[in-house]
Order: structure tokens, then C-alpha cells, then sequence
């Protein structure tokens, strides 16, 4: 095992690994830029450096900065969280070039699952049911018609750099491609520099399912059950659930054998997280690989007792898996609130500032992983995400009941500070949620109808 | 002002450093606290303990912006967006007396008064520099970023030793901007 | 300003350090407190304890939002520990004009003018009552707890009407402590 | 089901009984006194009553009170929490009277189980182990001696009316048994009332490992396992957990069919606690029966997931069992850290003010049962718990990792409060804690070794 572990990132992900860390009794380095100077996880850390200034590019996103903070601090691990660098096969390579251990896939996996047309191929070799659509980076606007006009509309043009549901863009029907096709690419390669793009058939009504995998480095892998993530706006998971409510049986056991096979196929070595779209028919399509652990984590460890961020790390410190896919027992019923600092009736515009009042929900089954306190300045440069609210109950009805009270207990106020709780609140509440028959589209059509949103953007 | 002249205290027994600095971050805390707790800004505001004083005024109806309560060691720098090209805002935590500047780290990394070992420094306590002369050099991994003057002054001191490990936006070279 | 200079205190012992912290916090927390129990914002706040001060002050009557802690309708009156039987201190809820004191319901239950349904009131509004004389009943659960005038005055109104249900502590009866 | 519930009761234990409340749907009315006018759960309720002054005997003791307040909010049931009224049989019975469901057992199993003489006879029949005592309450202080000598020493003198680790008093020899009778008797009868005593053999090294039985109006009745509370001082217990480490197997399974053996035999409806000593032999011993929810309940739910105060309220509301006992499934550990305000270097002694500062912990498994916040003044007159707080891991070892790191996080501050956060993880990182070799001794000794209670007063 480690005995000290540097974690690369800021706000709740960062404050989550180092509980963690204390847990297994791992010092805990911080890293942090100016602005987040006064963070939770900079007071929970054993050892705080400061990396950079506010702007994330000289600061969480600087290799140089994060691994010259590892060194000098006697790290011999780094824990990347989501976002960031977690998924940039650079720090994986020069964690390991100065002999610190990179929690994470190798790099070579990250590399290839992070283009997303490479990993759609492997994938289709692995045998898992792809979208009709390209396997490879598409060249001229005519070819890529050509393809897209095979598909049949609508199709979806996606960046092969992108994911996290930036760089897409939904095609209704041909005429509309040569523009969608100019601007996705114009697009992604500002936003990833990387230009490429491939195409494959949107469906308009679909379930956005994913299963979390954990492989070890001597080739076990094992799924710990899917998550459902189809309450979303504009591509942003709001809700998360586990198990996913409504599924046709046996489904999410073929899932589940898929993305292990998969994963397996891929040389996959920690925690990762395999996307599906599940459509009307019970059909279900691989759509990406996250190769860290993701915002909505939690609520597989409230279903199966695993703590995933002590996983990543044991089968980082080449541990093999403590247990077979046999011995993951999936109990009762839990759900995830995102808590972000945006004002829902100003089109979600992030509302951050001082937390004069900040007092989490608590009690039976519900869990809060939060950097917030009180007195906490919501800087105004970073992702918006201030709490995810979890809770557990034996059964969808009573989880939700008990989100609803959670919620209703949060209580956030501060100078122009806004949050989505009582939107969320909302969304639980909806006839569509409650008898899970809602789908990726439920948030838009659901902000259509509603004043929160009266300039009907979306 | 506003905050008339303060008596001093003269019965008091003389407290020790320790306890005084103690006491100071007690009543500073306490200071911010107190404005964090009132959603309208005070145009004033005193908090004496025994020896200790903080007073804080603003001049027009400027916002308020405290931080928030429990700050570490280094709260009192206004954190800013700086990119690392640009000049460091220093933070206060070596601050000298008024008048003195400090030159910041522009980087995490190592601090070098010299452009390789055994040459001669930089410049020596006691030179005169003018704007953008270099003071130094902070290594992060392998990668050389040289450490300039920002004004024209004196070099009043080195703050961090050559050779030392630093953090962005540490103090390296206090500057007597006046000495021009 | 307005914050005025301040008298050195001479005469207290010195305080300890450690003594001198939990100080600030009490008196700090007590400022806030103050500010956040009144309804009308102050211009200037003034609390001091031995050696500890605390001053605020604002430059326009803007409104002093109370933040935190955020205190239910009936915050402001102080706790206290009296049984039932002794007189009850009451809300202020329905503070009346100074001079003016109520007299409070000895137990949650049903308020009654008169000793029983049809016969004339204890007292009337006007009537003059030495300390004492009963004003009302308190049924709760068929005991029937009488409710007494603790002082000599004139009663000014009833702040409860016959029959209806009242609080631990409720304001009953408006005295005119005054009109003696 | 009901369609509001009066909470008889303040602290955390209302606030915990209001959260299922709202999960149900059901109206919550919290009554307080004048010194609880701003506490958490009347924050939380949909209605508060002004009970009575700070004086908890006019107030939170005040059957006439309460009932009116249930009357005049129209409330159709009343929880009692723990302490105060809930094992009393005068409310149960002016609730009847009044058409309002006490939630807990009739006041006839109150009655009779609240007498632990008569308890213990009943239990006896039931076919209880006990340990070797007066099935009756003693009469002369000869005839008592006589039973003692017959016992043999060291023995214990009980108040037949007492629980809750009030009126007992250690006999270790014949000599100081007529002086310690004597007191037993005058502290009982002002204590309870009634100075009747009993006296069974005293266990110097023994585990205090309790049942949880659940029992619906048709004569149904499971157990849900068990806690060890065996760390106390001064027989108010500090850390429970479930379920009881290092018992011998099977032990714990005689247990829990004796309970529900003992509460069919008592006609028990509700959510009850059989409380047993271990000795060093691996034989128990009924102790006596709680007729109500204990303070430690949380470990019972976070090891079965099933919400004992939302099963108090469907039996109470004449709902059968929805599990029988194989529906019950015990997974991995919790373990609870009571946080008293009250200051561990002044032997403990109450230590209430305001809380400037106060965080409580978070993150994965993580539970906090409190009715503090920030700002709140902890009132000098009632109860010093402040905060419960809960964690649960696959096993021990890691439940105390676990409980470590969040005893770490949870930041109480405040002028002149103090709190037993500090010895708590004292406690938790002793060697005979971990390793599972502590008896109801244990604090005893380990303060008598340590600096926290100088006066060597336990």
C-alpha cells in the first residue's frame, strides 16, 4: 500500500478521496490554486501545496504543477478524481516516469477508450451492440452525409475527443447535416483540439443506463450493477439512481456481462464506468467509457457496501479484487441529487458566493458528500457543483420519499447564492420520475412546461 | 475616519508573544465572523480583547466581502486569476514593512538565485533593479521559469533560501520600491 | 463618526489570554444576536465586557437583514426556568406600548374569562386589579388552572378571546401597570 | 396510517422521529418548552406548541400538556421519543382515553415490564435464562442478606422501578450489604417513587449485549439482531455496535429467539430492546426489557436497512409485519459514538453554550443523528447528547477506521463547550476496543490509567 496519496482536484471529489485516504491511513496531500485556498479538503488534508492561481490551466490542469507537488511532498500516489486531468494519459505517463503511481487506467487504455471512434471499434470487436454508426473519424462532408443518410435521421455528430456531453450535435434530418457536420468539427476542435469527428443514429426517446466495472491489474473484473442517469439537461446528469428503476429482466445482467467483457478486452485496470443508451424496446447500445470514478459513484456504494475510491486504490497498489461477482449483492434502492450552485430561473446561471448558512440534511440513510460549511465562498471560476444529496431506502417509493424530506432539510442561503435544491425538489416529485417512465428528455420537456425556465431556451 | 482615536490601555499587565498571537487570530476571526453574520455591510466595525485590537472601515457602500470564517494562515491575500505569465500577486504571509514589495513564485517548483550551480546570483541584497530585470529562477520539472522584477527598486532581502522549495505566489524577494 | 472614542478601563484585573478569547467569541456572538433579535436595524452597535469590545456601525438605516442564527417568530425573549406555578414570563409577541405588562397563560390549554359558561367575567377591561386577583382560567385536560394579576394596575385589554386555545407563556391580559 | 403525529419529546430524537414522519406523509407537530423555542425540530414540524416552562417536569413530563396539544392540533398519534414519557403508562393510557394511538406498547405490557421484578418473573416463565437473584422485590433487610448470602458475592441491588443504569448499587461482600441495601431502597424511592429493590448476582467482567424485537398487534414478532453497548461509564452507555463482536457462535441467535420468545409471551406490540448480559462463559442473562426506541437504534438500522421508527409507526397504526424473520438480513458493521456536551477533564460534567462552530462529518456511510447547528445554544438543563454519530463498513476494522476519520471531521466549537468528540476516539483507538476484548469495565479502567479524570473519582 501507499503512504501518501496526492489528490489532483478540488471541491467535494477531492474532500470524498481523502476520507478515504484517512480511512486506509494514508497521508493526504492537497493541491490547490489561490482561489481555493481556505477549501474543506486543504483543512482535512496532512499537507496543503498551492499550485497555481485561480485559472485551472496554470493550477488543477497543469501536469508540471501536480507532479512537482507530488514529489516534493513524498507522494507515491496520485488520485485524479473526475474532470481535470483524470482522464489525461499525460499525468498517467509522467506519474510514472518520476515512479509515482497513477490511480487509473494505464495510459495506453485511457488514451485509446478516451477516442471515443477507437473505442467504439474495440468495443464492436468485444462483441457489445454499438448505435448504427461510423467505427472510424469521418473525412469529407460528403462522406460523413453519405454515412449519416445510411444511418437513417436523426443521427448525432460527436466529437472523437469529446465526452461528458460536450462537442454533440442532434441532426433531425439531411438537410441540416453539412452545417451540424462543419460546426461539430469547428467546435471540438476548439474545445478539444482535436477535430474528429464520427456520427451514429440519436435516439430521441432512450434511457441513459451505465455500469460501474473494477478490475484488478492481474485480469478479474467484476461489475457492481448499473446506474440510471436520465434525468439530464442539456447532457448534464442532474438525478442519478441505482439499480436503474423499470428495466425489462435480465437486462442489466447482460449489461453488465458486456461491460466486463469489454473492460477486459480493453486491458482495464480500476474503476471505471461503462455508458449505454437502453431504447423503448428493451434494446441497449455502448456509447463511451469513463476511465474514472464519476460524480455519481455513490450511489453504487450505497447499493453494494463497496467503497469505490478505496477499490481504485487497493488495485492501484496492484492488490487483486477482494471479491468475485458472486459476492456483489445489490441492496435496496438509492439516489443521487446534484446540488449546484445555479439559479434555476435564470437559465441555470451559476449563482455562487458566501455560504452564511450552509446545514446539510441528516439522519437515517441519507448521506451528503459536500466541500461546502458554513462560511464558504463558492468561487465563481469552477464547476458549479456544491453537494450531491444521497439517500438510501429499501424501495424506489421510499427513496424517494426520503429525498424529498432530505431536500426539503438542505438549507443553503448566502448573498446571491441560488441552487438547484428546490428544482430538483421538482423533478423528484414529477409523475414521470416517480412512475420511471421518464427518459434523457424528461428535463427539457419538463423545463418547457415550466416557469423556472420562461424564456424556453431549452 | 470614522473609528475615533482609541485610548490606550495602560494597566494591563504586558501579555506574552504567544499569548498576543494567539489572542489576535481570536479576535480577527471573531472580526470576520461577526461581518460574515450580518447580510448588510457595516461601514465600520471594532473588536478590542484586552491589548488586541481590530478595527475595519470601508469608505463608500463597497461590498463586504468576507472570505469566510475559519481562513488558514494565509486568508488575507484577495485571491485572484492570475495566470502565471503574468505578475504573482505575493501572498501577505511574509508581509515587511510598508513600503516593501515582494516578488512572487510564478510557479510551484524550486527557487535558484543563479542561472546555473556556482555562477554568480541573479542580483545581491542591496542592487538596484529596474522593471523586468531578472531576480531568479523557479524549476518545475525541468521547465525554467525565470522570476523578474514587476517595478524599479532596491533588493531589501531574500525571503526564501536558493536551492528551497516553493509554493505559487510565495514571497521570494522583498523589494524597497521606494529606494527607486 | 459615530463611534465614539473610548474610555480606557482601568480597573479590571488583567485577563489571561485563554480567558480573553472565550470572551471575544461571547461578546461577538451576543453583538450578533442583538442585531438579529431587534426588527428595526440599528445605526450602531456598541457591546462590551471587561476588556472586551465589540463596535459596529452602518452609514445609512439600511435594513439589517437578520442572517443567522435564524431565530423562529419567537426568539427574543429570554428562557427561562419557571415552573407553572410562579408567574410565567411572557412572549413578546404581542409586545404592547412600554409601561404596558401582560400577564401569561400558565399552561398551554383553553382561555377563560369567567368561572364558568354564562356568568359575567372576572374583570373587565378598565377595571382596576390588585396583585392577586384572578383574571382568567387556563383548562387544560378539565384541570382548570386560574390565572392570576402578579401586579397591582388597570387592565388595559385582553390580548386572547374567551374560549380559545393559548400557549405555555402566551400573552393574556394587557396590565396597565402605570394607571396604579 | 395516521395523518399527524405529536412528538413528545426534544433533541435529536425528535428531529429523527420527525424525518420518518415526513417520509410518510405524515403531518408532524412538535411540542417544546420556552427554552426549546428555536430547537431543530420545531424548525422542522409543520406546527409547534408551547408546552411549558424550561422545567422538563411541566413540560416535556406534563401528560395533561401533551395530550391537550394533541388534542387541539388534532393529531391522531403520539411518539414519545426515548426518556421522558415513553415508558410511562399514564400517557399511553390518557391517549386511549382520548382517541389518540401512543406509539409504543399497550400500557398494560408497560406496566408490567416496567416492573423489573415482575419483568424478570415473567421472562423466568418464558423460559429466559436469569442470572441467579429474587424473582420478587425484597422485604426486610435480613431477608434481603439472606437472598444475597444465598447468591453469593459480588452482588446487585436494583430498584424495582429503576432502568436506564439509575438505582443500582455493587455489593461485594455480606459486611456492606445492610448499609447499601438501605441506600438502594432511599435513593429508589426518590428517584422513582417506589423503593422497592431487588438483588441479582453482579457480573464483574461482563458484554451488555441487547436484542431488537419488533412485534405487530397480531401476535407476530422478529428480532433484528443484536448490539453490544458494553462501553459505559457509569452504566450510561458511549459506543454501541452491531452487530456484538467476537460472541460465540450461535450466541447471538439463542438470543434473539429468547427475545421474541419473552415479548410473545408479554403480548408486546412495537419496537422493544431485551437487554442481556454476557458473561466471560458465553452464557446470558436477561437483564430487562425497554418498552421503547433506544438512543442507539441507528446500528439496528444501518446493519438491516430497515427503519425501526417507520415499523413503530405502521404497527402502532395496526399494520402487520411486512418481513417475517428470514426477510431479515444482517450486512457488514456499524458502530455509534454518543457526543455529549460535556467536558471529559472536568469528569464529564455538562459543558452547554453556543455553538459558534459546528460541522458534522459526511461522505460515504456516514450518519449524524443531531439536533445541532449552527448557532444553537445547547441548553444547560436537559440531557448532554448532543450528536449521534453512526458509521457502517463491510467489517469492524474498517467501521473503525471509518469512525475515526469522521470523529476527526466533526468540528463542535463554542464558548465554554466542550464535548466527549476527543475521548470518544480515545476510546475507539484502545487496543481493547479494537481488538474486541472490552467488558462493561472497560471505561472504568482506562479513565482510572488516564489523565482525563484526575481525581480517579470511577
Amino acid at each position: 500500500m501507499f503512504s501518501t496519496v496526492l489528490i489532483a482536484n478540488r471541491g467535494e471529489i477531492a474532500l470524498r478521496v481523502a476520507r478515504t485516504c484517512k480511512e486506509l491511513d494514508l497521508r493526504v496531500v492537497a493541491v490547490h490554486s489561490t482561489e481555493d485556498r481556505d477549501s474543506a479538503v486543504v483543512r482535512f488534508a496532512d499537507e496543503a501545496v498551492q499550485i497555481g492561481p485561480a485559472a485551472a490551466r496554470h493550477s488543477y490542469l497543469s501536469v508540471p504543477a501536480i507532479v512537482e507537488a507530488a514529489l516534493r511532498t513524498g507522494a507515491d500516489a496520485v488520485h485524479p478524481g473526475y474532470g481535470f486531468l483524470s482522464e489525461d494519459p499525460v499525468l498517467a505517463e509522467e506519474c510514472a516516469a518520476n515512479g509515482i503511481v497513477f490511480i487509473g487506467p494505464p495510459p495506453g487504455v485511457i488514451e485509446r477508450l478516451g477516442d471515443k471512434t477507437a473505442a467504439r471499434a474495440l468495443m464492436h470487436e468485444a462483441g457489445l451492440p454499438l448505435l448504427p454508426g461510423s467505427l472510424h473519424a469521418l473525412g469529407t462532408a460528403d462522406e460523413a452525409l453519405a454515412v449519416a443518410d445510411s444511418i437513417g435521421y436523426p443521427v448525432i455528430i460527436k466529437a472523437a475527443a469529446g465526452g461528458g456531453g460536450r462537442g454533440l450535435r442532434v441532426v433531425p434530418e439531411p438537410g441540416a447535416f453539412a452545417r451540424a457536420y462543419q460546426e461539430t468539427r469547428a467546435q471540438a476542435q476548439t474545445l478539444f483540439g482535436d477535430g474528429r469527428v464520427y456520427v451514429e443514429r440519436y435516439l430521441g426517446s432512450a434511457r441513459h443506463v451505465e455500469i460501474q466495472i473494477l478490475c484488478d491489474a492481474y485480469g478479474n473484473g467484476v461489475h457492481l450493477g448499473e446506474r440510471d442517469c436520465s434525468v439530464q439537461r442539456r447532457h448534464q446528469k442532474l438525478v442519478e439512481e441505482a439499480p436503474a428503476p423499470a428495466l425489462p429482466d435480465g437486462l442489466a445482467e447482460r449489461m453488465g456481462e458486456s461491460a466486463v467483457r469489454g473492460a477486459l478486452a480493453a486491458g482495464y485496470v480500476g474503476a471505471g464506468t461503462f455508458e449505454f443508451l437502453v431504447a423503448p424496446d428493451g434494446s441497449f447500445s455502448f456509447m463511451e467509457v469513463n476511465c474514472r470514478i464519476q460524480v455519481e459513484h455513490p450511489v453504487t456504494e450505497m447499493v453494494t457496501g463497496i467503497d469505490l475510491v478505496r477499490e481504485q486504490i487497493r488495485v492501484a497498489a496492484r492488490a487483486r479484487l477482494a471479491f468475485t461477482q458472486d459476492d456483489v449483492a445489490v441492496r435496496g434502492v438509492a439516489i443521487e441529487c446534484r446540488l449546484n450552485a445555479e439559479d434555476p430561473r435564470r437559465d441555470f446561471a451559476p449563482a455562487p458566493g458566501v455560504l452564511t448558512r450552509f446545514e446539510p440534511p441528516g439522519g437515517p440513510f441519507v448521506r451528503v458528500d459536500t466541500h461546502g460549511y458554513p462560511g464558504y465562498r463558492v468561487p465563481a471560476v469552477y464547476d458549479s457543483l456544491l453537494a450531491k444529496l444521497i439517500v438510501w431506502a429499501p424501495d424506489r417509493p421510499a427513496a424517494i420519499a426520503r429525498m424529498q424530506r432530505a431536500l426539503d432539510e438542505f438549507h443553503i442561503t448566502g448573498p446571491g447564492v441560488h441552487t438547484t435544491a428546490a428544482f430538483l425538489r421538482e423533478v423528484i416529485d414529477h409523475p414521470l420520475f416517480r412512475h420511471a417512465k421518464h427518459d434523457t428528455a424528461f428535463v427539457a420537456q419538463f423545463l418547457a412546461a415550466d416557469p423556472h425556465d420562461p424564456g424556453g431556451s431549452v | 475616519m470614522t473609528l475615533a482615536p482609541e485610548q490606550p490601555v495602560h494597566d494591563l499587565a504586558p501579555d506574552t508573544a504567544a499569548e498576543l498571537i494567539d489572542l489576535v487570530g481570536a479576535v480577527r476571526e471573531h472580526a470576520t465572523r461577526l461581518i460574515v453574520d450580518l447580510s448588510t455591510a457595516p461601514s465600520a466595525v471594532r473588536v478590542r480583547a484586552g491589548d488586541v485590537l481590530v478595527e475595519l472601515e470601508w469608505q463608500s457602500a463597497a461590498p463586504v466581502a468576507p472570505d469566510h470564517p475559519a481562513p488558514t494562515a494565509h486568508s488575507s491575500t484577495p485571491a485572484t486569476a492570475n495566470a502565471p505569465a503574468g505578475p504573482v500577486p505575493p501572498d501577505t504571509r511574509a508581509a515587511g514593512p510598508p513600503g516593501e514589495r515582494t516578488i512572487a513564485a510564478p510557479s510551484v517548483g524550486t527557487f535558484y538565485r543563479s542561472p546555473e550551480p556556482g555562477a554568480p546570483p541573479f542580483v545581491a541584497e542591496g542592487d538596484l533593479v529596474a522593471p523586468g530585470r531578472q531576480v531568479g529562477i523557479v524549476e518545475v520539472m525541468k521547465l525554467m521559469i525565470p522570476v523578474h522584477a514587476d517595478r524599479a527598486g532596491r533588493i531589501a532581502r531574500f525571503l526564501v533560501d536558493d536551492n528551497e522549495p516553493v509554493e505559487y505566489g510565495q514571497p521570494l524577494v522583498a523589494l524597497d520600491a521606494a529606494a527607486e
